[in-house]
């Protein structure tokens, strides 16, 4: 039943898009209204659907078979607690980014290019959760990424955007052919593809292992795995804003679940190697991911590096979870897959605020290079305070979410020592390790994302004008955030409501998490260790409060405003400030000739001299350079040494086609 | 009679992949076109004799347009043409007469080997024929690939197209062989005036191609 | 009565860690002028200094935002909350089932997070210097610790304070990885703190400090509240270091009120030496150039990796 | 309906080849080009009627010179119908370019009626029950292209039309000495005269054929219909005819011709996939399709006419459909059928906007078309449509028959999966590099008006169809194309 309502609503989704067009071109508020007040209404519902269908149990879920997509098996959709939790993920951002938009859209230059793309753009990703057979899987798959491409182009006027587009497209394509073959290799040569079928068929070793890579280069191309996550940073910020928080933070995650989807329930028992490659591409993807997140000077491009890096925390959480239930450990599989179930959820969140918070200093002053913005904190307070709460969840930060969800990561790792595999045992605490360093350099970008652009002095008078965003946007991001807060005091309840799925997934599942005493929650066993968001914001609450009272009631509350200190030489100029390149320096400087191939070139002339001095920084990405310019290197090449066959005369041509007669004939004179 | 018939038809279309080498070892336009000339009439012997031993009179129709255009008509017309084009200078070939002569006996040897077991079957006159017929197809392809004259290569291309009559003839009761022919003598027809017609002189790639790659795809 | 018991002891050692801090500050800045054989202002005097900073007006520059005024009390309060988390005088206490280390260890990391942020927040170029470097040592510092929490949870089973301090008591044992983390922790305490040879906290020679360059534009009340989570994040440390590595003398909350006393002394007498080694240790040593300390911190990253690993090795055999 | 067709004074059958007979020499007397369009237009829907009728009932086999069973139906359908919507297009296509003097109005009467000829050609060829005949088709069917191809008399045009003319005769000529082998083989079998030529007597009798004498005659037939379908490395004549050739011309030989060569050669694989003793015909088409597959993807890179681009990316599919068949069996033959019957659709579909393109934008150089979806939104749009269909992107039907392709080959020889997989990226990369800069972008200079309405219908029909069966296949046209993929072998 609920799976009908579920692919009304996705159908209805197309349906607005569909009329999109000609609404666009209505006279503009209405139509931009109308399509994100048709997308919030829809997604809302399917979040409703989805919290129905993980809470409910079997009541909500079921199967659906339309006679359409692949001839002999149809389209087969069904519901299980697995894509519910999916399901809240992705129109849980769905609402944030179409209420967002009911503001943010009416800056848009080129509606007829947005409000078309957008409902299909939910509608892709709704039924990528719901699809229950390789065919409609990738449908639905290609037509998500197809959508957001569109959506990328949409600011097409810009060769940045055009590149990333290019690039975004064929990474998809890579990634959707990949999964064909891996789906190719599980339906065998009888061509049925449904999930159900593919579940119940047995699958040997060597076809396993190698539909977990194809699903590594598949869904991680997608989730932005390193090396696969180059069109990532190129065509999240290309978006606009409110699309932008949806692919970072909510498309990424559709990417996790087809992951999650084959690797855990249609391959059935895991390889303890599966978890060795997982969690060496998890650590790297977010160490890589980070570092270049804090190298950023575009606030967007900043924001899509550390969904990178978010992706890594996720992969290390699956890959631990893979470790588990190879071994049969079910308690700590169960726990590994929470945190990475629950970073998924979180990281939604706090990723589409701040995305949206970008949007707003986007529409605010027209500029996405953190260098020309400053001081934005006193022209858009609202934003300012919304975005700092992102940052603060994002940084793992308690009382938010954002460090709920690591902290039962890292519990996890501390179970590693119990596996048998020697690799394992080596590798887990090594990923722990670049966990940790990923959650402090992910600390210290945000803390330069928002300190160089939302405090300090304006730096260009872009930034001096900026003004807030409309109070419906705002709204949105006070959703998120009270979300992110909600999630982050009281976590038990979330990881109650995801044993189906833990059980689902690796048969085990975390104790249930009392409501009382404390309301903590705790991983394995109260001795062991646990947390209580809601007690320690309560404490920071109490505590800044009586500080507060005390001073205030018993101490001096008068403040005089005066010139800024600056140890006696403070300087009017907005240049003379601390830049985003002169906070990321240090560590620049630790990190950067390792991961970057860093080169500065500074160039001081000799005193007496009077031309200015010079430092040119340039940092590479390896990734780029060692990966993909080869190739499009080798591809070229080939292309142009090809080339020279259009040029030739007719006789060349016969001589071909000779060439080919008598080479054949040679071959069948050989064969008899 | 049976025997007979049967060497009168080998040593036509042996006499067939004879011209169809001296056509590769000629080096001079006008020199060419008369060896086509006799290759035609190679030809129309063959053709003549096979509607004579296989009794059907169709097939004279077949040779009777083998002589009449192709012996008589088509020589005729490049005679004028490449005098009129003031081409009769020598054949410019890729590689030299002599690998191009080592190359045609290859692919003699060739055919033998794919089609003499390959037609095990079928009754020896037909297999002689078509491993000489295979013969005089791979030798006007050789011609056209290794000439570099316009000229040349229609006649490569017309003596390839006596193979394939040489061959439809000898396929004892086929079928539709007339209309064949005639379809082939348009092609052929075609050809001749679309070099006339276009002034292709040189080779069949025409004008200069530098001032084509502005138009078509030059290198970037 | 148990749980009234429990929250008295509870809120005792919320207020004393509030009480001792100051006084652990003044103490070894009076240990310190005896090492460099100066009189020195009196133990008491930071007291002296937090009264009158919070009596004066603050001066906040113009374009001083909210942020710049409300992060004092968030800096502090959740100063505040890790420290009253980490058992002092006793262990098991009613709200240490809130936070274990890790969480600990992530208060800290908000506090910095604001004192980052406000460094920023008047736009001048030292507070810029002071964030940068703060937030570099803290990514190096915070995977240091965390390897640290990882080697010390392995050894005592959980990573909560309270119960790490029992199982040291119960099973004490002289283990490879714990001299590993305990060095470790030493050296990620005296880059936390702002200590030589990481930073100088007493210095006022801009372009080699961290500390103080983010807090230059503070003054009056505000000031006083960071210097006193400053003060709370030195005594938390060295509490831990003790409730970690000495644990002997920590009473439960069920014990009497002997016990407790007890615990209270031994306390004291562990803040008080390792106040004094740590200043043994300063006066000893040189201040670092700036681009020194990523490799003694990168050190206790790798002492603390070390120490894991050891463990993940021992366990096999 | 069938009681209708009963009271018709001939059978539908013929009508598919008196029709456009008819047709061309009524053409050729009419001067209006006006008329003449019109008549074409009506011309090629009568053809398509009749052809429609061909599903409802099929003239008895065995008798006369045509046939028509399950795998010609489906050619000649899709042909009829693509020949049907390209009448349309070129009825305003050529008005423009008579408008701006490309053309001359004697020329159109030339044209009109070669454009009935082909028709004519490629019906007989489909439906002929005689390896002969068919052969005879495919060469008439030859040189009206070639005819065409020139039509615009520039030194381009003839060069592309005496390359299209050269090529296509040699493949022709080692066409016909492949069926003369076959007729070889079959005469003792058969016996002589006309039945050892016929398909259905061929078919029946293949397994006691000459094994030796099918295999050279295969490879005859294979190099030869092979450069029809513009197969590398014999595809040279190809990308030329596309781009010198008026744009109806080039969706009708993307769209039918290379259909019809892929027929001849379908035919005879049935014919050799029937001996057993023969080699099997799959590894050479699956050798040639790839080849001709990732040969084209790189070729796709440096183009710079906009025409020449999508006449590589025929050759590109070319490939892919005989890969399909090459592989065989169910799955893949099916797949092929479908990726055939969309290519012919998406091609043609992507041609006529192509068209216009050129013709509002003066010029089919790649770098001087930018910006489409801007100054031209339907248009560019459409383009963007199209070009998603070809390189297989879903929701098109494209998708579906790559999607089988794929997976069922990868499922059966993972290693021939692989240059499978590579050739269809580097076709992908190239195609959507190129649509990037034609559609979007700051917009290039037009010339012209935004072209007439009624020829943005068969491009958006074509789309709407290859939509369509992208999500939906009906089930009937799915278990006949099953019985013709169980026919395949």
């Amino acid at each position: 039943m609920a799976i009908a309502v579920a692919l009304w609503c996705v159908i209805g989704l197309i349906a607005v898009s569909a009329a999109a067009p000609a609404l666009a071109a209505r006279p503009q508020p209405l139509g931009t209204r109308l399509v994100y007040g048709a997308s919030l209404i829809l997604t809302g519902l399917l979040l409703l659907i989805g919290i129905a269908a993980l809470l409910g149990g079997a009541d909500f879920q079921g199967q659906k078979v339309l006679p359409i997509g692949l001839p002999w098996i149809g389209a087969h959709f069904s519901l299980d607690s697995l894509s519910a939790v999916f399901l809240i993920i992705v129109n849980l951002g769905g609402v944030a980014a179409s209420l967002y938009a009911l503001g943010y859209g009416l800056h848009e230059e080129a509606p007829g290019r947005v409000l078309p793309f957008y409902p299909a753009f939910l509608a892709g990703m709704n039924l990528v959760l719901l699809s229950a057979d390789a065919f409609s899987f990738l449908v639905s798959w290609e037509f998500m990424s197809l959508s957001s491409w569109a959506l990328v182009m949409s600011h097409h006027h810009e060769g940045e955007n055009r590149k990333a587009g290019y690039v975004y497209l064929l990474m998809a394509s890579f990634g959707t052919l990949m999964l064909m073959l891996a789906f190719g290799l599980l339906a065998g040569t009888s061509g049925d593809a449904t999930f159900a079928a593919i579940m119940t068929a047995a699958h040997p070793d060597w076809i396993s292992g190698a539909v977990l890579v194809l699903m590594l280069l598949g869904a991680g191309s997608k989730a932005g795995l390193v090396p696969l996550h180059v069109w990532l940073p190129l065509a999240h910020p290309a978006a606009p804003s409110h699309v932008s928080g949806l692919m970072s933070g909510v498309m990424t995650k559709v990417a996790v679940y087809g992951f999650i989807r084959v690797v855990f329930v249609l391959l059935g028992q895991p390889q303890w190697w599966w978890a060795v490659l997982l969690l060496v591409l998890g650590s790297l993807t977010a160490v890589l991911g980070v570092l270049q997140a804090v190298m950023q000077r575009d606030l967007k491009r900043l924001l899509a590096y550390s969904t990178v890096e978010n992706i890594g925390i996720i992969f290390i959480g699956i890959g631990l979870a893979l470790a588990f239930k190879t071994n049969g450990m079910g308690a700590a599989a169960s726990l590994a897959i929470v945190s990475a179930l629950l970073h998924c959820f979180n990281h939604s969140l706090f990723k589409n605020l701040l995305f949206l918070g970008a949007g707003n200093v986007l529409v605010g002053t027209g500029e996405r290079d953190i260098e020309k913005l400053g001081g934005l904190i006193h022209r858009m307070p609202r934003t300012a305070y919304l975005f700092l709460g992102g940052c603060v969840a994002i940084s793992a930060l308690p009382p938010l979410n954002g460090f709920v969800s690591e902290w039962l990561l890292l519990q996890a790792i501390l179970l590693s020592p119990d596996l048998p595999q020697w690799a394992l045992r080596f590798l887990v605490p090594a990923a722990g390790a670049m966990l940790a360093l990923a959650a402090a350099l992910a600390g210290s970008c945000f803390v330069r994302a928002f300190g160089v652009t939302f405090l300090g002095r304006a730096r260009s008078t872009a930034a001096s004008e900026a003004h807030e965003a409309e109070p419906v946007s705002l709204k949105a991001m006070s959703l998120l955030i009270g979300l992110c807060l909600l999630a982050g005091t009281l976590p038990g309840p979330l990881i109650d409501s995801l044993s189906p799925v833990t059980s689902f997934l690796v048969a085990g599942h975390m104790p249930t998490q009392p409501l009382m005493p404390l309301l903590s929650i705790i991983p394995i066993n109260e001795s062991r260790s646990s947390y209580s968001g809601i007690l320690v914001f309560g404490f920071i609450m109490a505590s800044s409060w009586i500080a507060i009272r005390v001073i205030h009631n018993f101490a001096s509350r008068a403040v005089r405003r005066a010139p800024p200190w600056d140890c006696g030489f403070p300087n009017a100029d907005p240049a003379t400030q601390y830049t985003a390149d002169s906070f990321a320096q240090p560590i620049r400087r630790v990190f950067g000739p390792m991961f970057f191939r860093l080169k500065v070139d500074a160039h001081m002339p000799r005193p007496g001299d009077p031309k200015p001095a010079t430092l040119a920084v340039t940092l590479r990405d390896l990734v780029w350079d060692f990966l993909y310019a080869p190739i499009s290197g080798w591809v070229m090449f080939a292309a142009e040494r090809l080339n020279v066959l259009q040029f030739l005369t007719i006789r060349s041509y016969l001589s071909l086609v000779f060439a080919a007669l008598v080479a054949l004939l040679f071959l069948v004179a050989t064969w008899a | 009679m049976q025997h007979f018939s049967l060497d009168a038809a080998h040593m036509f279309a042996g006499g067939m992949v004879l011209v169809s080498f001296m056509m590769l070892y000629q080096d001079r336009i006008l020199g060419l076109i008369n060896v086509f000339a006799a290759h035609a009439v190679v030809l129309t012997l063959s053709v003549s004799w096979q509607a004579y031993i296989q009794d059907a009179p169709h097939l004279y129709i077949t040779a009777a347009i083998a002589f009449g255009l192709k012996a008589i008509g088509i020589p005729w017309a490049l005679h004028r043409m490449v005098v009129r084009l003031g081409i009769h200078r020598e054949i410019e070939t890729v590689g030299g007469i002599g690998p191009t002569m080592l190359m045609g006996i290859v692919l003699v040897a060739l055919s033998m080997v794919v089609m003499l077991p390959a037609a095990a079957e079928a009754d020896p006159i037909a297999r002689e024929d078509l491993a000489l017929a295979l013969s005089v197809i791979l030798l006007g392809l050789l011609m056209m690939v290794t000439r570099q004259n316009a000229v040349s290569q229609i006649i490569g291309f017309m003596s390839l197209e006596n193979g394939l009559i040489l061959a439809a003839t000898g396929a004892k009761g086929m079928p539709l062989v007339v209309e064949i022919s005639v379809a082939f003598s348009v092609l052929v027809a075609f050809i001749v005036i679309g070099v006339f017609l276009f002034r292709i002189r040189e080779r069949f790639d025409t004008v200069d191609t530098q001032a084509l790659d502005d138009f078509r795809e030059g290198r970037e | 009565m148990g749980l009234i018991l429990d929250l008295l002891v509870q809120g005792t050692q919320m207020v004393l860690v509030l009480v001792l801090a100051p006084g652990l500050i003044g103490f070894t800045r009076k240990i310190k002028a005896h090492l460099l054989r100066r009189q020195g202002p009196p133990v008491l005097q930071p007291y002296y200094d937090l009264l009158r900073l919070v009596r004066k007006e603050a001066v906040l520059a113009h374009n001083a935002s909210w942020l710049f005024r409300n992060a004092p009390y968030m800096i502090f309060a959740t100063t505040w909350v890790a420290a009253a988390l980490v058992p002092t005088f006793a262990a098991n206490l009613h709200f240490s089932w809130a936070a274990d280390l890790i969480a600990i260890t992530a208060l800290l990391g908000s506090s910095r997070f604001f004192l980052a942020l406000v460094g920023m927040d008047i736009g001048t170029s030292f507070g810029g210097i002071g964030s940068s470097r703060e937030m570099l040592f803290a990514t190096l510092a915070e995977p240091a610790m965390i390897m640290i929490i990882f080697t010390v949870a392995l050894v005592a089973g959980s990573t909560q304070l309270s119960e790490v301090a029992t199982f040291m008591v119960t099973h004490t044992s002289l283990r490879v990885s714990l001299g590993l983390a305990l060095i470790g922790l030493i050296i990620v305490a005296l880059a936390e703190n702002a200590r030589i040879p990481v930073d100088n906290p007493a210095t006022h020679l801009e372009l080699t400090m961290v500390h103080e360059a983010m807090i230059l534009e503070y003054s009056g009340r505000h000031l006083a509240v960071i210097e006193l989570a400053a003060a709370l994040k030195l005594l938390l440390y060295i509490s831990m270091i003790a409730c970690i590595f000495v644990p002997w003398g920590i009473a439960q909350p069920d014990d009497g009120i002997l016990y407790l006393l007890l615990g209270a002394v031994t306390y004291l007498a562990k803040i008080a030496i390792g106040g004094f080694l740590m200043v043994v240790f300063e006066t000893s040593i040189a201040k670092m150039r700036v681009f020194r300390a990523p490799e003694f911190l990168g050190g206790a990253l790798m002492l603390g990796f070390l120490g894991t690993l050891l463990l993940f090795v021992s366990r096999s055999f | 309906m069938t009681a209708f067709l009963h009271m018709l004074p001939f059978a539908p059958i013929n009508a598919l080849l008196a029709v456009p007979a008819t047709a061309a020499l009524i053409l050729l007397l009419v001067s209006s080009y006006r008329l003449g369009a019109w008549i074409n237009m009506l011309a090629s829907g009568t053809t398509f009627l009749f052809a429609l009728t061909l599903l409802i009932e099929r003239p008895a086999p065995g008798a006369g010179y045509l046939f028509v069973d399950d795998l010609n139906i489906v050619f000649v359908v899709l042909g009829t119908f693509v020949g049907l919507t390209t009448s349309v297009f070129s009825a305003s296509y050529i008005g423009h370019e008579l408008e701006i003097g490309r053309l001359k109005p004697h020329y159109l009467r030339f044209y009109h009626g070669m454009y009935q000829i082909l028709s004519l050609a490629m019906n007989l060829g489909l439906t002929a029950n005689n390896i002969g005949l068919m052969w005879v088709a495919v060469e008439l069917a030859t040189l009206t292209t070639v005819m065409m191809v020139g039509l615009y008399r520039t030194q381009a045009a003839l060069e592309a039309a005496w390359k299209y003319f050269i090529l296509g005769s040699v493949g022709i000529a080692l066409a016909l000495f492949g069926t003369i082998l076959i007729y070889m083989a079959a005469r003792p079998v058969i016996g002589e005269g006309h039945d050892a030529m016929v398909w259905t007597a061929l078919v029946a009798n293949a397994d006691k054929f000459s094994p030796e004498l099918l295999n050279v005659a295969f490879v005859f037939l294979m190099l030869g219909y092979g450069t029809k379908v513009g197969l590398a490395p014999l595809h040279a004549w190809l990308p030329d005819a596309h781009a010198e050739g008026p744009t109806p011309i080039s969706a009708v030989l993307s769209g039918l011709l290379l259909n019809v060569a892929l027929y001849a050669l379908l035919r005879f694989k049935m014919l050799l996939a029937a001996n057993p003793l023969a080699v099997a015909p799959g590894p050479l088409m699956v050798t040639l399709g790839l080849v001709s597959l990732i040969f084209a993807g790189f070729m796709l890179y440096l183009r710079r006419d906009i025409k020449r681009l999508f006449a590589y990316s025929s050759i590109e599919h070319m490939g892919i459909i005989s890969f399909a068949f090459g592989m065989g069996g169910p799955l893949a033959n099916f797949a092929g059928l479908l990726h055939m019957t969309m290519h012919s659709l998406t091609k043609s579909a992507i041609f006529f906007a192509v068209g216009q393109i050129a013709q509002v934008k003066g010029t089919q150089k790649l770098s001087d078309i930018r910006g489409l979806t801007e100054s031209h939104p339907r248009l560019g749009w459409g383009l963007v449509i199209g070009v998603a269909a070809i390189v297989g992107l879903p929701p098109m039907g494209v998708f579906m028959s790559e999607y089988l392709i794929v997976s069922s080959t990868f499922a059966r020889e993972p290693l021939l999966a692989i240059p499978l997989v590579f050739g269809l990226l580097i076709a992908f990369g190239a195609l959507t590099w190129r649509l990037i800069g034609i559609a979007f972008g700051p917009p290039s200079a037009s010339v012209g008006d935004a072209g007439r309405q009624p020829s943005m219908v068969p491009l958006f029909i074509h789309l709407l169809l290859v939509l369509t069966a992208g999500i939906f296949l009906p089930a009937p046209l799915v278990a006949w194309f099953e019985n013709v993929a169980r026919m395949l072998g």
